[in-house]
Protein backbone atom coordinates (compact mmCIF):
# COMPACT_ATOMS: atom_id res chain seq x y z
CA UNK A 1 0.00 0.00 0.00
CA UNK A 2 1.13 3.08 -0.81
CA UNK A 3 0.08 6.48 0.93
CA UNK A 4 1.18 9.94 -1.33
CA UNK A 5 2.25 11.91 1.85
CA UNK A 6 3.19 15.70 1.44
CA UNK A 7 6.40 16.29 1.95
CA UNK A 8 8.41 19.05 3.79
CA UNK A 9 12.18 19.15 3.63
CA UNK A 10 14.23 16.20 2.44
CA UNK A 11 17.76 15.38 3.47
CA UNK A 12 20.65 13.67 2.08
CA UNK A 13 23.74 11.60 3.82
CA UNK A 14 25.98 9.95 1.88
CA UNK A 15 27.25 6.50 3.15
CA UNK A 16 31.00 5.76 2.18
CA UNK A 17 32.21 5.03 5.90
CA UNK A 18 31.30 3.15 9.42
CA UNK A 19 30.75 7.20 10.89
CA UNK A 20 27.80 7.71 7.87
CA UNK A 21 25.86 4.78 9.63
CA UNK A 22 26.17 6.49 13.00
CA UNK A 23 25.16 9.97 11.02
CA UNK A 24 22.25 8.36 9.61
CA UNK A 25 20.95 7.32 13.25
CA UNK A 26 21.08 10.98 14.26
CA UNK A 27 19.39 12.16 11.24
CA UNK A 28 16.84 9.79 11.35
CA UNK A 29 16.46 9.88 15.71
CA UNK A 30 16.08 14.07 14.86
CA UNK A 31 13.09 13.76 12.11
CA UNK A 32 11.36 11.26 14.12
CA UNK A 33 11.06 13.23 17.20
CA UNK A 34 9.48 16.13 14.55
CA UNK A 35 7.39 13.52 13.51
CA UNK A 36 6.23 13.24 17.19
CA UNK A 37 6.99 9.38 17.10
CA UNK A 38 6.72 7.71 20.43
CA UNK A 39 10.01 6.78 21.98
CA UNK A 40 9.78 3.10 21.06
CA UNK A 41 8.59 3.74 17.43
CA UNK A 42 11.87 6.34 17.41
CA UNK A 43 13.77 3.28 18.61
CA UNK A 44 12.71 1.09 16.39
CA UNK A 45 13.25 3.27 13.22
CA UNK A 46 16.61 4.71 13.93
CA UNK A 47 17.45 0.81 15.02
CA UNK A 48 15.98 -0.02 11.17
CA UNK A 49 17.33 2.58 9.76
CA UNK A 50 21.13 1.49 10.89
CA UNK A 51 21.12 -1.83 9.42
CA UNK A 52 19.52 -0.66 6.05
CA UNK A 53 22.65 2.09 5.78
CA UNK A 54 24.98 -0.65 7.08
CA UNK A 55 23.75 -2.79 4.14
CA UNK A 56 24.18 0.12 1.45
CA UNK A 57 27.73 0.44 2.98
CA UNK A 58 29.06 -3.09 3.27
CA UNK A 59 26.78 -4.62 0.35
CA UNK A 60 26.03 -1.85 -1.89
CA UNK A 61 29.64 -0.95 -2.16
CA UNK A 62 28.48 2.68 -0.55
CA UNK A 63 25.38 4.68 -1.37
CA UNK A 64 23.31 7.32 -0.16
CA UNK A 65 19.93 8.23 2.33
CA UNK A 66 17.08 10.49 2.34
CA UNK A 67 14.92 11.22 5.15
CA UNK A 68 12.08 13.32 5.18
CA UNK A 69 9.28 14.29 7.70
CA UNK A 70 6.38 13.50 6.01
CA UNK A 71 2.48 13.85 6.64
CA UNK A 72 -0.59 12.50 5.60
CA UNK A 73 -3.16 15.31 6.71
CA UNK A 74 -4.21 12.97 9.83
CA UNK A 75 -0.81 12.05 10.88
CA UNK A 76 3.03 12.73 10.39
CA UNK A 77 5.52 10.48 10.04
CA UNK A 78 9.57 9.72 8.29
CA UNK A 79 10.65 8.45 5.27
CA UNK A 80 14.09 6.75 4.62
CA UNK A 81 15.01 5.46 1.20
CA UNK A 82 18.92 3.74 1.25
CA UNK A 83 20.23 3.58 -2.61
CA UNK A 84 22.98 1.86 -3.87
CA UNK A 85 24.61 1.07 -7.32
CA UNK A 86 26.28 -2.04 -6.11
CA UNK A 87 25.33 -5.64 -7.04
CA UNK A 88 21.81 -5.66 -6.31
CA UNK A 89 20.39 -8.70 -4.56
CA UNK A 90 19.29 -11.78 -7.16
CA UNK A 91 16.96 -13.83 -4.39
CA UNK A 92 15.04 -11.40 -2.62
CA UNK A 93 13.03 -14.27 -0.97
CA UNK A 94 16.52 -15.73 0.77
CA UNK A 95 17.90 -12.02 1.74
CA UNK A 96 14.51 -12.21 3.55
CA UNK A 97 15.00 -14.86 5.22
CA UNK A 98 15.86 -14.16 9.03
CA UNK A 99 19.23 -15.52 9.75
CA UNK A 100 20.68 -15.96 5.81
CA UNK A 101 23.45 -13.85 4.71
CA UNK A 102 25.79 -13.66 2.19
CA UNK A 103 28.70 -12.51 4.27
CA UNK A 104 29.76 -12.02 8.12
CA UNK A 105 26.48 -10.81 9.62
CA UNK A 106 23.29 -12.36 11.54
CA UNK A 107 21.59 -12.17 8.71
CA UNK A 108 18.53 -10.21 10.34
CA UNK A 109 19.16 -6.86 8.96
CA UNK A 110 16.52 -6.68 5.93
CA UNK A 111 14.08 -9.57 7.99
CA UNK A 112 14.05 -7.88 11.42
CA UNK A 113 13.96 -4.12 9.86
CA UNK A 114 11.18 -4.92 8.19
CA UNK A 115 9.31 -6.03 11.16
CA UNK A 116 10.15 -2.73 12.85
CA UNK A 117 8.60 -0.46 10.52
CA UNK A 118 5.11 0.41 9.44
CA UNK A 119 5.83 0.54 5.54
CA UNK A 120 8.66 -1.62 3.76
CA UNK A 121 9.60 -2.08 0.46
CA UNK A 122 12.48 -3.00 -1.95
CA UNK A 123 13.54 -2.43 -5.43
CA UNK A 124 16.33 -4.16 -6.68
CA UNK A 125 17.69 -6.31 -9.44
CA UNK A 126 21.16 -7.94 -10.46
CA UNK A 127 23.48 -5.26 -11.63
CA UNK A 128 20.95 -2.41 -11.00
CA UNK A 129 21.24 -1.47 -7.38
CA UNK A 130 19.29 -1.70 -4.05
CA UNK A 131 17.17 0.62 -3.32
CA UNK A 132 14.66 0.26 -0.07
CA UNK A 133 11.99 2.64 1.67
CA UNK A 134 10.88 2.53 5.01
CA UNK A 135 8.33 4.85 6.57
CA UNK A 136 6.80 4.92 9.91
CA UNK A 137 3.89 7.27 11.19
CA UNK A 138 3.26 8.25 14.17
CA UNK A 139 0.10 6.97 16.27
CA UNK B 1 37.96 5.38 13.63
CA UNK B 2 36.15 7.39 16.59
CA UNK B 3 37.63 7.67 19.81
CA UNK B 4 38.16 4.21 22.00
CA UNK B 5 35.85 3.38 24.89
CA UNK B 6 37.51 3.12 28.23
CA UNK B 7 37.88 0.38 30.39
CA UNK B 8 37.96 0.68 34.45
CA UNK B 9 39.03 -2.41 36.33
CA UNK B 10 37.70 -2.51 39.86
CA UNK B 11 38.47 -5.11 42.20
CA UNK B 12 38.84 -8.73 40.15
CA UNK B 13 36.09 -6.93 37.38
CA UNK B 14 36.38 -4.44 33.82
CA UNK B 15 33.81 -1.95 34.07
CA UNK B 16 32.96 -0.80 30.42
CA UNK B 17 30.58 2.34 30.01
CA UNK B 18 29.49 2.72 26.33
CA UNK B 19 28.73 6.47 26.62
CA UNK B 20 28.75 7.47 23.08
CA UNK B 21 26.74 6.38 19.39
CA UNK B 22 28.92 3.08 19.12
CA UNK B 23 30.28 3.11 15.91
CA UNK B 24 31.11 -0.20 14.23
CA UNK B 25 34.83 -0.14 13.77
CA UNK B 26 35.24 1.01 17.39
CA UNK B 27 32.49 -2.08 18.92
CA UNK B 28 35.29 -4.33 17.38
CA UNK B 29 37.85 -2.46 18.46
CA UNK B 30 36.15 -2.55 22.17
CA UNK B 31 36.31 -6.42 21.43
CA UNK B 32 39.75 -6.51 21.12
CA UNK B 33 40.53 -4.55 23.59
CA UNK B 34 38.44 -6.15 26.02
CA UNK B 35 39.72 -9.86 25.56
CA UNK B 36 43.76 -8.31 25.67
CA UNK B 37 43.00 -6.52 29.22
CA UNK B 38 41.14 -9.42 30.78
CA UNK B 39 44.22 -11.59 29.53
CA UNK B 40 46.48 -8.91 30.62
CA UNK B 41 44.53 -8.09 34.04
CA UNK B 42 42.93 -11.86 34.49
CA UNK B 43 40.20 -10.21 35.32
CA UNK B 44 37.02 -12.48 36.58
CA UNK B 45 34.38 -10.50 35.02
CA UNK B 46 33.40 -7.56 32.67
CA UNK B 47 30.49 -5.37 33.39
CA UNK B 48 29.28 -3.48 30.04
CA UNK B 49 27.18 -0.61 30.96
CA UNK B 50 25.13 0.30 28.05
CA UNK B 51 22.58 2.68 29.29
CA UNK B 52 24.03 5.04 27.22
CA UNK B 53 22.82 3.33 23.91
CA UNK B 54 19.89 4.66 21.92
CA UNK B 55 19.74 1.40 20.14
CA UNK B 56 21.77 -2.21 19.92
CA UNK B 57 21.12 -3.13 16.69
CA UNK B 58 22.45 -6.79 14.91
CA UNK B 59 25.92 -5.37 14.83
CA UNK B 60 26.18 -4.06 18.19
CA UNK B 61 24.29 -7.22 19.67
CA UNK B 62 26.91 -9.94 17.97
CA UNK B 63 29.63 -7.71 19.37
CA UNK B 64 27.65 -8.11 23.14
CA UNK B 65 27.09 -11.86 22.57
CA UNK B 66 30.88 -12.50 20.64
CA UNK B 67 32.46 -10.56 24.25
CA UNK B 68 30.75 -12.72 26.57
CA UNK B 69 31.86 -15.77 24.60
CA UNK B 70 35.24 -14.19 24.56
CA UNK B 71 35.28 -13.92 27.92
CA UNK B 72 34.04 -17.01 28.65
CA UNK B 73 36.94 -18.63 27.24
CA UNK B 74 39.06 -16.84 28.74
CA UNK B 75 37.34 -17.47 31.83
CA UNK B 76 35.90 -13.91 32.70
CA UNK B 77 31.91 -13.63 33.15
CA UNK B 78 30.29 -10.93 31.13
CA UNK B 79 27.00 -9.21 32.39
CA UNK B 80 25.01 -6.65 30.05
CA UNK B 81 23.58 -3.60 32.47
CA UNK B 82 21.65 -0.70 31.93
CA UNK B 83 19.01 -1.73 28.80
CA UNK B 84 16.64 0.50 28.05
CA UNK B 85 13.22 -0.29 27.82
CA UNK B 86 13.05 0.74 24.57
CA UNK B 87 15.66 -0.80 22.96
CA UNK B 88 15.02 -4.06 24.74
CA UNK B 89 11.36 -4.42 23.25
CA UNK B 90 13.14 -3.73 19.58
CA UNK B 91 16.23 -5.94 19.90
CA UNK B 92 13.55 -8.62 20.34
CA UNK B 93 11.13 -7.47 17.58
CA UNK B 94 14.54 -7.27 15.41
CA UNK B 95 15.42 -10.78 16.57
CA UNK B 96 17.77 -10.35 18.61
CA UNK B 97 17.92 -12.54 21.82
CA UNK B 98 21.13 -12.39 23.80
CA UNK B 99 21.17 -16.12 24.00
CA UNK B 100 24.30 -16.22 25.85
CA UNK B 101 24.46 -13.14 27.56
CA UNK B 102 24.04 -12.66 31.44
CA UNK B 103 22.05 -8.79 32.01
CA UNK B 104 21.16 -6.96 35.07
CA UNK B 105 19.40 -3.87 35.96
CA UNK B 106 22.63 -1.68 36.42
CA UNK B 107 26.12 -1.23 37.33
CA UNK B 108 25.50 -1.94 41.09
CA UNK B 109 23.66 -5.48 40.49
CA UNK B 110 26.21 -6.26 37.67
CA UNK B 111 29.31 -6.00 39.36
CA UNK B 112 27.41 -7.73 42.91
CA UNK B 113 26.15 -10.45 40.70
CA UNK B 114 30.24 -10.47 39.68
CA UNK B 115 31.93 -10.08 42.69
CA UNK B 116 33.79 -13.08 44.35
CA UNK B 117 32.42 -13.17 47.81
CA UNK B 118 35.43 -12.02 49.56
CA UNK B 119 34.78 -8.58 47.53
CA UNK B 120 31.59 -7.47 48.93
CA UNK B 121 29.45 -5.34 46.91
CA UNK B 122 29.99 -2.15 48.95
CA UNK B 123 34.00 -2.17 48.62
CA UNK B 124 33.50 -2.89 45.00
CA UNK B 125 31.17 0.06 44.86
CA UNK B 126 33.66 2.14 46.99
CA UNK B 127 36.21 1.51 44.62
CA UNK B 128 34.52 2.22 42.08
CA UNK B 129 34.08 5.29 43.29
CA UNK B 130 37.07 6.16 44.05
CA UNK B 131 38.47 5.21 41.09
CA UNK B 132 36.46 7.45 38.99
CA UNK B 133 36.92 10.41 41.38
CA UNK B 134 40.50 9.61 40.10
CA UNK B 135 40.22 9.88 36.65
CA UNK C 1 54.92 -37.95 12.28
CA UNK C 2 56.38 -34.93 14.25
CA UNK C 3 57.91 -34.71 18.39
CA UNK C 4 54.93 -36.10 20.59
CA UNK C 5 54.28 -33.07 23.57
CA UNK C 6 55.52 -34.11 27.16
CA UNK C 7 53.35 -34.42 29.73
CA UNK C 8 54.83 -33.97 33.18
CA UNK C 9 53.31 -35.65 36.31
CA UNK C 10 53.06 -32.56 39.90
CA UNK C 11 51.05 -34.11 42.40
CA UNK C 12 47.90 -35.67 41.53
CA UNK C 13 47.55 -33.11 38.32
CA UNK C 14 49.35 -34.04 34.60
CA UNK C 15 50.43 -30.62 33.25
CA UNK C 16 51.13 -30.45 29.18
CA UNK C 17 52.30 -27.78 27.84
CA UNK C 18 51.66 -27.66 23.95
CA UNK C 19 54.93 -25.78 22.56
CA UNK C 20 55.10 -26.49 18.92
CA UNK C 21 52.89 -25.32 15.90
CA UNK C 22 50.45 -28.67 16.62
CA UNK C 23 49.70 -31.05 13.40
CA UNK C 24 46.95 -32.97 13.67
CA UNK C 25 48.49 -36.21 14.00
CA UNK C 26 50.13 -35.10 16.76
CA UNK C 27 47.11 -33.31 18.39
CA UNK C 28 45.80 -36.75 18.27
CA UNK C 29 48.88 -38.50 19.63
CA UNK C 30 48.58 -36.50 22.58
CA UNK C 31 44.90 -37.40 23.31
CA UNK C 32 45.72 -41.03 23.44
CA UNK C 33 48.72 -39.93 25.48
CA UNK C 34 46.85 -38.36 28.19
CA UNK C 35 43.96 -40.97 28.33
CA UNK C 36 46.62 -43.58 28.99
CA UNK C 37 48.72 -41.34 31.50
CA UNK C 38 45.42 -40.57 33.40
CA UNK C 39 44.97 -44.28 33.45
CA UNK C 40 48.89 -45.53 34.67
CA UNK C 41 49.01 -42.44 37.32
CA UNK C 42 45.38 -42.36 38.86
CA UNK C 43 45.60 -38.51 38.29
CA UNK C 44 42.92 -36.38 39.06
CA UNK C 45 43.28 -33.05 36.90
CA UNK C 46 44.55 -32.27 33.44
CA UNK C 47 46.09 -28.74 33.23
CA UNK C 48 46.87 -28.27 29.04
CA UNK C 49 48.84 -25.14 28.67
CA UNK C 50 48.08 -23.70 25.25
CA UNK C 51 49.86 -19.97 25.89
CA UNK C 52 52.51 -21.41 22.70
CA UNK C 53 49.51 -21.62 20.49
CA UNK C 54 49.47 -19.03 17.73
CA UNK C 55 46.42 -20.41 16.34
CA UNK C 56 44.01 -22.84 17.90
CA UNK C 57 41.46 -24.60 14.77
CA UNK C 58 38.38 -26.46 14.92
CA UNK C 59 40.71 -29.54 14.57
CA UNK C 60 42.80 -28.41 18.04
CA UNK C 61 39.38 -27.06 19.20
CA UNK C 62 37.85 -30.54 19.21
CA UNK C 63 40.81 -32.43 20.47
CA UNK C 64 41.20 -30.25 23.24
CA UNK C 65 36.92 -30.32 24.21
CA UNK C 66 37.37 -34.24 23.58
CA UNK C 67 40.21 -34.66 26.28
CA UNK C 68 38.26 -32.58 28.80
CA UNK C 69 35.58 -35.41 28.01
CA UNK C 70 37.79 -38.17 28.37
CA UNK C 71 39.13 -37.04 31.63
CA UNK C 72 35.86 -36.58 32.64
CA UNK C 73 35.05 -40.13 31.99
CA UNK C 74 38.49 -41.01 33.38
CA UNK C 75 37.62 -39.01 36.56
CA UNK C 76 39.92 -36.44 36.08
CA UNK C 77 39.35 -32.62 35.35
CA UNK C 78 40.89 -30.98 32.63
CA UNK C 79 41.51 -26.83 32.78
CA UNK C 80 42.73 -25.51 29.63
CA UNK C 81 45.14 -22.31 30.26
CA UNK C 82 46.91 -19.29 28.97
CA UNK C 83 44.64 -18.98 25.40
CA UNK C 84 45.76 -15.91 23.86
CA UNK C 85 43.32 -13.52 23.32
CA UNK C 86 43.61 -12.96 19.64
CA UNK C 87 42.82 -16.66 19.66
CA UNK C 88 39.86 -16.33 21.91
CA UNK C 89 38.38 -13.96 19.30
CA UNK C 90 39.56 -15.68 16.42
CA UNK C 91 38.00 -19.13 18.31
CA UNK C 92 34.60 -17.09 18.65
CA UNK C 93 34.46 -16.21 15.35
CA UNK C 94 35.03 -19.71 13.90
CA UNK C 95 32.35 -20.98 16.07
CA UNK C 96 34.27 -22.77 18.32
CA UNK C 97 32.91 -22.48 21.86
CA UNK C 98 34.99 -25.14 23.83
CA UNK C 99 31.27 -25.41 25.46
CA UNK C 100 32.43 -28.33 28.37
CA UNK C 101 35.74 -27.14 28.80
CA UNK C 102 37.15 -25.08 32.11
CA UNK C 103 39.78 -22.48 31.39
CA UNK C 104 42.13 -20.22 33.40
CA UNK C 105 44.42 -17.71 32.69
CA UNK C 106 47.72 -19.37 33.50
CA UNK C 107 49.34 -22.56 34.71
CA UNK C 108 49.37 -21.41 38.50
CA UNK C 109 45.46 -20.42 38.43
CA UNK C 110 45.01 -23.99 36.49
CA UNK C 111 47.06 -26.04 38.94
CA UNK C 112 45.32 -23.93 41.72
CA UNK C 113 41.87 -24.79 40.37
CA UNK C 114 42.38 -28.51 40.52
CA UNK C 115 44.52 -29.09 43.45
CA UNK C 116 43.03 -31.04 46.19
CA UNK C 117 42.02 -29.00 49.35
CA UNK C 118 45.41 -31.02 51.14
CA UNK C 119 47.69 -30.03 47.64
CA UNK C 120 47.52 -26.00 48.47
CA UNK C 121 48.38 -23.51 45.56
CA UNK C 122 51.90 -23.04 46.84
CA UNK C 123 52.86 -26.40 47.61
CA UNK C 124 51.73 -28.00 43.68
CA UNK C 125 53.74 -24.55 42.70
CA UNK C 126 56.66 -25.84 44.64
CA UNK C 127 56.46 -29.45 43.12
CA UNK C 128 56.28 -28.10 39.72
CA UNK C 129 59.34 -25.91 39.82
CA UNK C 130 60.99 -28.72 41.76
CA UNK C 131 60.07 -30.95 38.54
CA UNK C 132 61.47 -28.45 35.65
CA UNK C 133 64.65 -27.71 38.04
CA UNK C 134 64.90 -31.99 37.95
CA UNK C 135 64.53 -32.26 33.85
CA UNK D 1 32.86 -7.16 -5.73
CA UNK D 2 36.18 -8.22 -7.36
CA UNK D 3 39.24 -5.85 -6.29
CA UNK D 4 41.96 -6.98 -9.31
CA UNK D 5 45.14 -5.77 -6.69
CA UNK D 6 48.20 -5.96 -7.98
CA UNK D 7 50.68 -8.86 -7.16
CA UNK D 8 53.89 -9.10 -6.20
CA UNK D 9 56.04 -12.70 -5.81
CA UNK D 10 53.03 -15.53 -5.47
CA UNK D 11 54.74 -18.71 -3.10
CA UNK D 12 53.53 -22.50 -3.89
CA UNK D 13 52.97 -25.06 -1.59
CA UNK D 14 51.86 -28.97 -1.87
CA UNK D 15 49.39 -30.25 0.49
CA UNK D 16 49.94 -33.90 0.54
CA UNK D 17 50.54 -34.63 4.35
CA UNK D 18 49.63 -33.26 8.02
CA UNK D 19 52.80 -31.68 8.21
CA UNK D 20 52.32 -29.44 4.84
CA UNK D 21 49.04 -28.01 6.83
CA UNK D 22 51.34 -26.63 9.56
CA UNK D 23 53.83 -25.15 6.30
CA UNK D 24 50.62 -23.01 5.16
CA UNK D 25 50.25 -21.72 8.28
CA UNK D 26 53.46 -20.70 9.01
CA UNK D 27 53.55 -19.18 5.14
CA UNK D 28 50.54 -17.25 5.77
CA UNK D 29 51.36 -15.83 8.82
CA UNK D 30 54.76 -14.64 7.14
CA UNK D 31 52.73 -13.10 4.38
CA UNK D 32 50.33 -11.26 6.91
CA UNK D 33 53.00 -10.32 8.67
CA UNK D 34 54.58 -8.34 5.61
CA UNK D 35 50.97 -7.48 4.53
CA UNK D 36 51.19 -5.80 8.05
CA UNK D 37 47.82 -6.64 9.22
CA UNK D 38 46.92 -6.54 12.79
CA UNK D 39 47.73 -9.80 15.69
CA UNK D 40 44.09 -10.36 15.24
CA UNK D 41 43.59 -10.42 11.71
CA UNK D 42 46.76 -12.25 11.05
CA UNK D 43 45.51 -14.79 13.46
CA UNK D 44 42.15 -15.00 11.78
CA UNK D 45 43.65 -15.56 8.29
CA UNK D 46 46.37 -18.21 9.84
CA UNK D 47 43.12 -19.66 11.36
CA UNK D 48 41.41 -19.99 7.96
CA UNK D 49 43.89 -21.06 6.13
CA UNK D 50 44.52 -24.32 8.26
CA UNK D 51 40.52 -24.97 7.81
CA UNK D 52 40.88 -25.04 4.07
CA UNK D 53 44.66 -26.82 3.96
CA UNK D 54 42.97 -29.74 6.25
CA UNK D 55 39.85 -29.43 3.74
CA UNK D 56 41.57 -29.78 0.41
CA UNK D 57 43.96 -32.47 2.28
CA UNK D 58 41.12 -34.44 3.71
CA UNK D 59 38.49 -34.33 1.12
CA UNK D 60 40.20 -32.92 -2.32
CA UNK D 61 42.92 -35.70 -1.69
CA UNK D 62 45.77 -33.68 -1.33
CA UNK D 63 46.42 -30.60 -3.44
CA UNK D 64 48.38 -26.90 -3.71
CA UNK D 65 48.16 -23.90 -1.86
CA UNK D 66 49.11 -20.45 -3.21
CA UNK D 67 50.01 -17.45 -1.08
CA UNK D 68 50.54 -13.83 -2.30
CA UNK D 69 51.20 -10.42 -0.51
CA UNK D 70 48.74 -7.75 -2.94
CA UNK D 71 47.96 -4.40 -3.02
CA UNK D 72 45.18 -2.58 -4.15
CA UNK D 73 47.40 1.18 -4.02
CA UNK D 74 45.99 2.10 -0.43
CA UNK D 75 46.33 -1.08 1.70
CA UNK D 76 48.38 -4.23 1.41
CA UNK D 77 46.61 -7.74 1.43
CA UNK D 78 47.20 -11.55 1.49
CA UNK D 79 45.72 -13.53 -1.25
CA UNK D 80 45.85 -17.24 -0.88
CA UNK D 81 44.30 -19.97 -3.10
CA UNK D 82 43.45 -23.87 -1.97
CA UNK D 83 43.12 -25.75 -4.95
CA UNK D 84 42.53 -29.09 -5.54
CA UNK D 85 41.52 -31.82 -7.84
CA UNK D 86 39.13 -34.09 -5.45
CA UNK D 87 35.50 -34.47 -6.07
CA UNK D 88 34.59 -31.12 -5.52
CA UNK D 89 31.44 -30.30 -3.56
CA UNK D 90 27.60 -31.44 -5.08
CA UNK D 91 25.75 -29.22 -2.27
CA UNK D 92 27.65 -26.13 -1.84
CA UNK D 93 24.73 -24.27 0.67
CA UNK D 94 24.86 -27.71 2.66
CA UNK D 95 28.61 -27.69 2.44
CA UNK D 96 28.59 -23.82 4.03
CA UNK D 97 26.55 -24.39 6.82
CA UNK D 98 27.63 -24.26 10.23
CA UNK D 99 28.39 -27.64 11.62
CA UNK D 100 27.65 -29.96 8.49
CA UNK D 101 29.74 -32.50 7.80
CA UNK D 102 30.32 -35.26 5.19
CA UNK D 103 33.42 -36.61 7.82
CA UNK D 104 34.17 -36.26 11.20
CA UNK D 105 35.09 -32.94 11.45
CA UNK D 106 32.70 -30.28 13.27
CA UNK D 107 31.41 -28.84 9.91
CA UNK D 108 33.01 -25.19 11.19
CA UNK D 109 35.45 -25.22 8.61
CA UNK D 110 34.22 -23.65 5.55
CA UNK D 111 31.46 -21.20 6.96
CA UNK D 112 34.50 -20.45 9.83
CA UNK D 113 37.03 -19.45 7.75
CA UNK D 114 34.50 -17.47 5.60
CA UNK D 115 33.33 -15.50 8.89
CA UNK D 116 37.25 -14.85 9.29
CA UNK D 117 38.39 -13.02 6.36
CA UNK D 118 37.17 -9.74 4.36
CA UNK D 119 36.67 -11.80 0.97
CA UNK D 120 35.85 -15.53 0.11
CA UNK D 121 35.08 -17.48 -3.08
CA UNK D 122 34.76 -20.53 -3.78
CA UNK D 123 34.34 -22.71 -7.25
CA UNK D 124 33.59 -26.31 -7.07
CA UNK D 125 31.52 -28.63 -9.09
CA UNK D 126 31.02 -32.57 -8.85
CA UNK D 127 34.38 -34.30 -10.81
CA UNK D 128 35.89 -30.81 -11.10
CA UNK D 129 37.64 -30.29 -8.22
CA UNK D 130 37.68 -27.35 -5.34
CA UNK D 131 38.97 -24.01 -5.41
CA UNK D 132 38.65 -21.43 -2.43
CA UNK D 133 39.89 -18.13 -2.50
CA UNK D 134 40.53 -15.47 0.47
CA UNK D 135 41.84 -12.31 1.02
CA UNK D 136 42.11 -9.99 4.05
CA UNK D 137 43.18 -6.21 3.55
CA UNK D 138 45.06 -4.13 5.95
CA UNK D 139 43.11 -1.66 8.13
N1 LIG E 1 22.20 -3.06 -0.37
C1 LIG E 1 22.42 -4.35 -0.66
N2 LIG E 1 23.05 -4.68 -1.83
C2 LIG E 1 23.29 -5.98 -2.14
N3 LIG E 1 22.96 -7.01 -1.33
C3 LIG E 1 22.33 -6.75 -0.17
C4 LIG E 1 22.03 -5.42 0.22
N4 LIG E 1 21.40 -5.48 1.42
C5 LIG E 1 21.32 -6.78 1.74
N5 LIG E 1 21.87 -7.55 0.79
C6 LIG E 1 21.95 -9.02 0.78
O1 LIG E 1 20.98 -9.56 1.66
C7 LIG E 1 21.60 -10.37 2.65
C8 LIG E 1 20.83 -10.31 3.94
O2 LIG E 1 20.93 -9.01 4.46
P1 LIG E 1 20.61 -8.76 6.00
O3 LIG E 1 19.31 -9.41 6.33
O4 LIG E 1 20.75 -7.31 6.26
O5 LIG E 1 21.70 -9.60 6.78
P2 LIG E 1 23.27 -9.32 6.97
O6 LIG E 1 23.48 -7.84 6.81
O7 LIG E 1 23.54 -9.80 8.34
O8 LIG E 1 23.96 -10.12 5.91
C9 LIG E 1 23.01 -9.84 2.75
O9 LIG E 1 23.88 -10.82 3.29
C10 LIG E 1 23.29 -9.50 1.30
O10 LIG E 1 23.65 -10.65 0.57
N1 LIG F 1 38.23 -29.31 -0.85
C1 LIG F 1 37.07 -29.98 -0.71
N2 LIG F 1 36.73 -30.96 -1.60
C2 LIG F 1 35.57 -31.65 -1.45
N3 LIG F 1 34.69 -31.45 -0.48
C3 LIG F 1 34.95 -30.49 0.43
C4 LIG F 1 36.14 -29.71 0.36
N4 LIG F 1 36.12 -28.83 1.38
C5 LIG F 1 34.98 -29.05 2.06
N5 LIG F 1 34.27 -30.05 1.49
C6 LIG F 1 32.96 -30.57 1.93
O1 LIG F 1 32.32 -29.61 2.72
C7 LIG F 1 32.00 -30.15 4.02
C8 LIG F 1 32.07 -29.07 5.07
O2 LIG F 1 33.42 -28.65 5.21
P1 LIG F 1 33.86 -27.88 6.52
O3 LIG F 1 32.87 -26.79 6.79
O4 LIG F 1 35.28 -27.52 6.37
O5 LIG F 1 33.65 -28.93 7.69
P2 LIG F 1 34.52 -30.23 8.08
O6 LIG F 1 35.89 -30.01 7.50
O7 LIG F 1 34.45 -30.22 9.54
O8 LIG F 1 33.80 -31.37 7.44
C9 LIG F 1 33.01 -31.27 4.22
O9 LIG F 1 32.56 -32.21 5.18
C10 LIG F 1 33.10 -31.82 2.80
O10 LIG F 1 32.02 -32.66 2.51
Amino acid sequence: MTTAPSATATERLEVRADSDVVRVRQLVRTVAQQARLSLVDQTKLVTAASELARNTLVYGGGGEVEVELVADGRRSGVRAVFSDEGPGIADLDLALTDGWTSGNGLGLGLSGSRRLVEQFSIDTAPGAGTRVEIVTWSR
Amino acid sequence: MSDSVPILKIGSTLLVSIQVDLQDDTALQLQEDLAERITRTGARGVVIDISGLEIVDSFIGRMLASVAAISRVLDAQTVVVGMRPAVAITMVELGLSLGGVRTALDVERGLAMLAPAHESAESVLLAAAAERESR
